[in-house]
């Protein structure tokens, strides 16, 4: 059999069943630091000057948005892997880490605009990052809106990469084009850069958030597998079926 | 007593058309998204002042249900094409108007609800607070909602024939919408707290008035656009 | 209403821009009839059909079905004909079960749901399509998807059913399963139109066969090889 | 040596795009029409304070563009759908890089020839006066449109064989144009004298690079998008 | 370039979603061959077809074109086959000329206008469309359709022409046009495949039966009735 459009996943080589048991243990794991992570931020770091206990939606909102930032990146990646090798596994982590990225940007922006609010007056301003992060969502939502819509395995694989690609190589652009934009206006912009005494309750937080997104992703995945494994299965049964090469 | 059975008929297929939009979920999300995509783009075109925004809010609103909105009228004539449904839709017994009142009724929840999640989008984006006037808001939505979703099914029915139907619908659509496009924005933007001394009951009544006058025109012309 | 022809038709044409799909059809079929059209490809048998289901409007010509009007009493003749064309008229995102209950909530609006859940049940029986019910249509096959529109006309029991090339994409059991349909129906006392290019096919169940040639209306023989000597059929 | 060959298949693929949409005029004037149409229906929406228009006025120029165009894009693909000659067209020899190039081409005469009756138009209802910044705008246009029908062309050979195509092709492709849309509109206004200190060069040479970037990019991932 | 097989297929097998509709395909042709191939709807033939045409990937196994690879070295093997499928493959708001002008640009980009105008001229008489030729095909009937399809694939002189169901929806003449130019391919050298329902009319022109039978691939009698017992075909 050719490698080159050989669509089978991993998953036949038995993974799934195997990883579910060790991704139980990295969930209990990634529970255990959140919860360090959020006792730490809540309790040890100090309430900010003029935005007092409000703050705190900082660990949550960063973490998310960096973590975030990271599963796209894997998007980004394993797209490239699949247009290489035309492995299916790659296919499945890609569209796994996309709908974790997506959830995850989305946190970003309702708990970024919830923390506007009070901060800065405003929901919203249209400021590189806040516009740029809802770019990216925009162009993954629409990444995932393809892959629905279309039928074929082999097909939806090689496109929604191609999608994932140029969607993740145009963010840095609209980032750079947004300020420009922005400073030409003179727009003051977001005052979000961090005072150091945060600094740890947002590393911690950070590395929480980075555990919590692999986990999500590789469950996502291990479902994602199970389910091609089935198909595949069928086909194999279909294929050596009644007749028998 | 012919009343019932039709009005049921008009009930069944506005479900069934639900149903299949239901089932096709993405279809929903991607034009909830990619009406938030135009609400951006409109964002970039009218520039970061934070003012004029807030004047332009209650416009691009409308504008952006227009544009994403006539991008869900083709597609509800799109499922019965499809397998030739629309034959056998045709030969079922009872007025046909039952037809055109039954997919009205489903875009029109389909269309309230993308507007559900628009307008709070907006009022973030722009930064609008309606305070009061959300009342007023929901009135003007949905009395122009009623225009549009009349108007979009009615030339849908036709447009949705042809090959060139993108272009074509929006063509023969958005003309017939002025009136409604004036009013809505007008009101929106009165209950948004712009302009406070609009006379909105009038505007309000145009848009009833537009309703009315239009649903029963279609109603009356339906037979002659769908029948073959 | 009186006892009147399944089928009248008197000199009925139709147009289609500028070519004729039927140059004038005069026929006359009665209740408990079952009649086989044949005719090459383009020679007007699907008009001919949609015609007869009121689909489409005659150019020319006028003529009752069950007793009404064309053209101008359709909605009367609509509850009383049934009609399965090349295309399925399926709803790819509705299941099975859904996509008859759409079709019975049209026909019969009053009826109670229970009742209607029960004849569905016993029509995707028949058909044997019992086990599929519940699964969208999109993933069934043409043969599965064409057995479902079998069992939406069985569903209608119309006084006169049109089948166009019912036999298409159907194995042996659904060509049976389609006669059954045929010979149920004829003994509903109801009348039947089959357009095919399957003649052996029909004639198990066929009383009676014609043949259009671009656009005109001949007889022909049930058994017989089709015969290239014919003369307009009229049935006075 | 088997570079001169699929010149030739560029200039061949185009030729037939535009001849055929030459047959089908219809749809060149649909197109023209719809942009006019959206024109008001900005003017409307955007209140009729003269003023706030000539503001927005680049703005809403490129926002038409972009809204109009799009909608021609699908159908350059679908008169490959009709007849099956897609397959037909895919199984000639040489590079298929050439059916885009060709169709490219093809899409970006029609644009400019869109936005070559658009821009008087914005200009008279908007009341604008290019002055010596005329051959800056149309540089802008350009530029501009290039990026935009490079994005169009590639993305509507996804999205114009799904069902969802209406929707799905904007969704993807409008994200992707915000740099250009933030660069063009900021060119145009400054050359249209608005704000007369914006660092021009600097967005030209965005569009520019936006352009090249990206026209590369496209030409390299088309055989994976076309090939079935 | 050697005289390798014109087809050399083993263990192809190609999927769609989730169904196979090749199984795993083994076989041979040499040039001036030409292939019957039947089975019912849904056996796979026009799959087979594409994937010859290199339009479709096989989704298992391996295969050389005229001594080319399949999937790797597909260019290699496009300028050297030419496909007529179920659509006719044209664009209705072009004239036939232009549209055969569109094709032979695309096949030869060098050559002078005038010896291309001057082929053109020749094909379209073969297929006799000449009076014809300069109206839109989108007012062409369905068998001159294919008739201005063929004379595309005339001009092509392909070493592996590839016919999915070329006598469906053509009269006598158009089945003896079709039969003439298959001969004319072998006489040239070329190898030629011909995916039909109708046994008789290619059984003129065939040199070799294969049938079919969902996936997989069986050789058959040339003349004689579809046999339902046959063993799978393995020509090594
Ligand atoms: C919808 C609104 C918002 C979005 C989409 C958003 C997005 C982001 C993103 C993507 C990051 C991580 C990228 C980076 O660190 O460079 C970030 C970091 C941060 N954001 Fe937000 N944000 C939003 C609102 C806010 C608000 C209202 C505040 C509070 C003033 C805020 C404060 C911060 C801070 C302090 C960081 C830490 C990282 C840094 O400053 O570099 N953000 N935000
Ligand atoms: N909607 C239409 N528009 C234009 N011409 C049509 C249309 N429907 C049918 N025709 C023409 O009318 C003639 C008869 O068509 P019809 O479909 O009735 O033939 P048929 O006997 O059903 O053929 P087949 O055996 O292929 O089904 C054909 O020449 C066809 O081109
Ligand atoms: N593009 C496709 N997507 C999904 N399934 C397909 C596709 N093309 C073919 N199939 C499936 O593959 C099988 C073989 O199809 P194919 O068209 O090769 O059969 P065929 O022998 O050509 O039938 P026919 O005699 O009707 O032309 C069928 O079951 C069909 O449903
Ligand atoms: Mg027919
Ligand atoms: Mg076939």
């Amino acid at each position: 059999m050719t490698e080159a459009t050989d669509t089978r996943p991993v998953a036949t080589r038995g993974a799934p069943q195997a990883q579910s048991g060790r991704l139980a243990l990295w969930g209990v794991v990634v529970l255990l630091a959140l919860i360090a992570a959020q006792v730490y931020g809540l309790l040890e770091s100090p309430p900010d000057r003029d935005m007092g206990h409000l703050q705190k939606i900082m660990y949550v909102h960063v973490p998310s948005a960096w973590s975030a930032f990271v599963a796209f990146l894997v998007v980004f990646v394993a797209s490239i892997a699949y247009l290489w090798t035309g492995r299916a596994r790659h296919d499945l982590i890609a569209a796994s880490a996309a709908e974790v990225g997506a959830l995850l940007t989305a946190l970003t922006l309702a708990l970024g605009s919830i923390w506007g609010r009070p901060t800065w007056g405003v929901w919203w301003t249209w400021d590189p990052r806040l516009t740029s992060t809802a770019v990216l969502l925009v162009v993954f939502v629409g990444y995932l809106a393809l892959r629905a819509f279309t039928d074929d395995f082999e097909r939806r694989a090689r496109w929604s990469a191609v999608v994932g690609i140029l969607g993740f190589l145009n963010v840095p652009v609209v980032y750079l084009s947004v300020r420009w934009w922005r400073t030409i206006h003179q727009v003051q912009s977001a005052p979000s850069t961090v005072d150091t005494t945060f600094a740890w309750g947002l590393r911690v937080n950070a590395v929480a958030f980075l555990l919590l997104m692999i986990y999500f992703v590789r469950e996502r995945y291990r479902v994602a597998s199970m389910e091609h494994l089935l198909e595949a299965t069928i086909e194999e049964r279909e294929l050596r079926g009644s007749h028998g090469v | 007593m012919t009343l019932a059975p039709d009005l049921r008929r008009v009930l069944t297929i506005a479900g069934k058309d639900l149903a299949i939009e239901r089932r096709a979920k993405a279809n929903f999300n991607a034009v909830v998204f990619l009406a938030a995509t135009m609400l951006l783009l409109f964002g970039f075109a009218l520039g970061p002042d934070a003012a004029a925004l807030r004047a332009a809010a209650a416009g691009v609103l409308w504008l952006t249900v227009l544009f994403s909105g006539s991008l869900a009228f083709n597609r509800s004539y799109q499922t019965e094409l499809e397998e030739g449904a629309l034959e056998t839709l045709l030969l079922y017994p009872g007025s046909r108007k039952s037809i055109f009142a039954g997919k009205l009724l489903a875009n029109l929840v389909f269309i309230l609800m993308v507007e559900a999640i628009l307008v709070p989008m907006a009022a973030v984006l722009y930064g609008l607070s309606f305070g009061d006037g959300l009342g007023g808001v929901a009135l003007a939505l949905v009395l122009g909602t009623i225009g549009f979703v009349t108007m979009g099914t009615f030339y849908a029915a036709m447009a949705s024939r042809l090959r060139a139907r993108e272009v074509l619908l929006p063509l023969l659509l958005f003309p017939m919408l002025v009136p409604l496009l004036v009013a809505a924005v007008e009101v929106t933007a009165a209950f948004m707290g712009q302009s406070p001394f609009a006379p909105t009951g009038r505007w309000l009544t145009l848009m009833a008035a537009y309703d009315v006058v239009f649903l029963l025109a279609t109603m009356g012309a339906y037979d002659f656009v769908i029948d073959d | 209403m009186d006892t009147a022809d399944a089928i009248n038709l008197t000199g009925v044409a139709r147009r289609f821009g500028r070519r004729w799909a039927l140059r004038g059809i005069t026929m006359r079929a009665s209740a408990g009839e079952s009649l086989m059209l044949l005719g090459r490809n383009g020679s007007g048998k699907t008009t001919l059909l949609r015609v007869l289901s009121t689909s489409l409007a005659p150019t020319r010509g006028a003529g009752t079905v069950l007793g009404h009007a064309l053209g101008r009493s359709a909605d009367r003749i609509r509850p009383l004909v049934a009609w399965l064309g090349h295309d399925p008229g399926l709803y790819g995102d509705l299941t099975g079960v859904e996509n008859l209950r759409f079709s019975e909530r049209m026909r019969r609006p009053i009826d109670g749901s229970a009742t209607r859940d029960g004849r569905i049940a016993g029509a995707l029986e028949r058909v044997d399509l019992a086990a599929a019910g519940d699964e969208r249509t999109r993933g069934y096959s043409a043969g599965m998807k064409r057995r479902l529109a079998l069992a939406r006309v069985l569903l209608a029991e119309p006084r006169l059913l049109l089948l166009d090339e019912p036999y298409a994409s159907f194995d042996e059991s659904g060509i049976q399963l389609v006669n059954e349909v045929v010979r149920a129906m004829r003994e509903a006392g109801g009348c039947v139109v089959v357009a095919t290019h399957d003649r052996e096919r029909s004639a198990e169940v066929a009383t009676r066969a014609l043949r259009l040639e671009d656009g005109l209306l001949y007889d022909d023989e049930l058994g017989a090889v089709s015969s290239r000597s014919a003369v307009p059929g009229v049935y006075a």
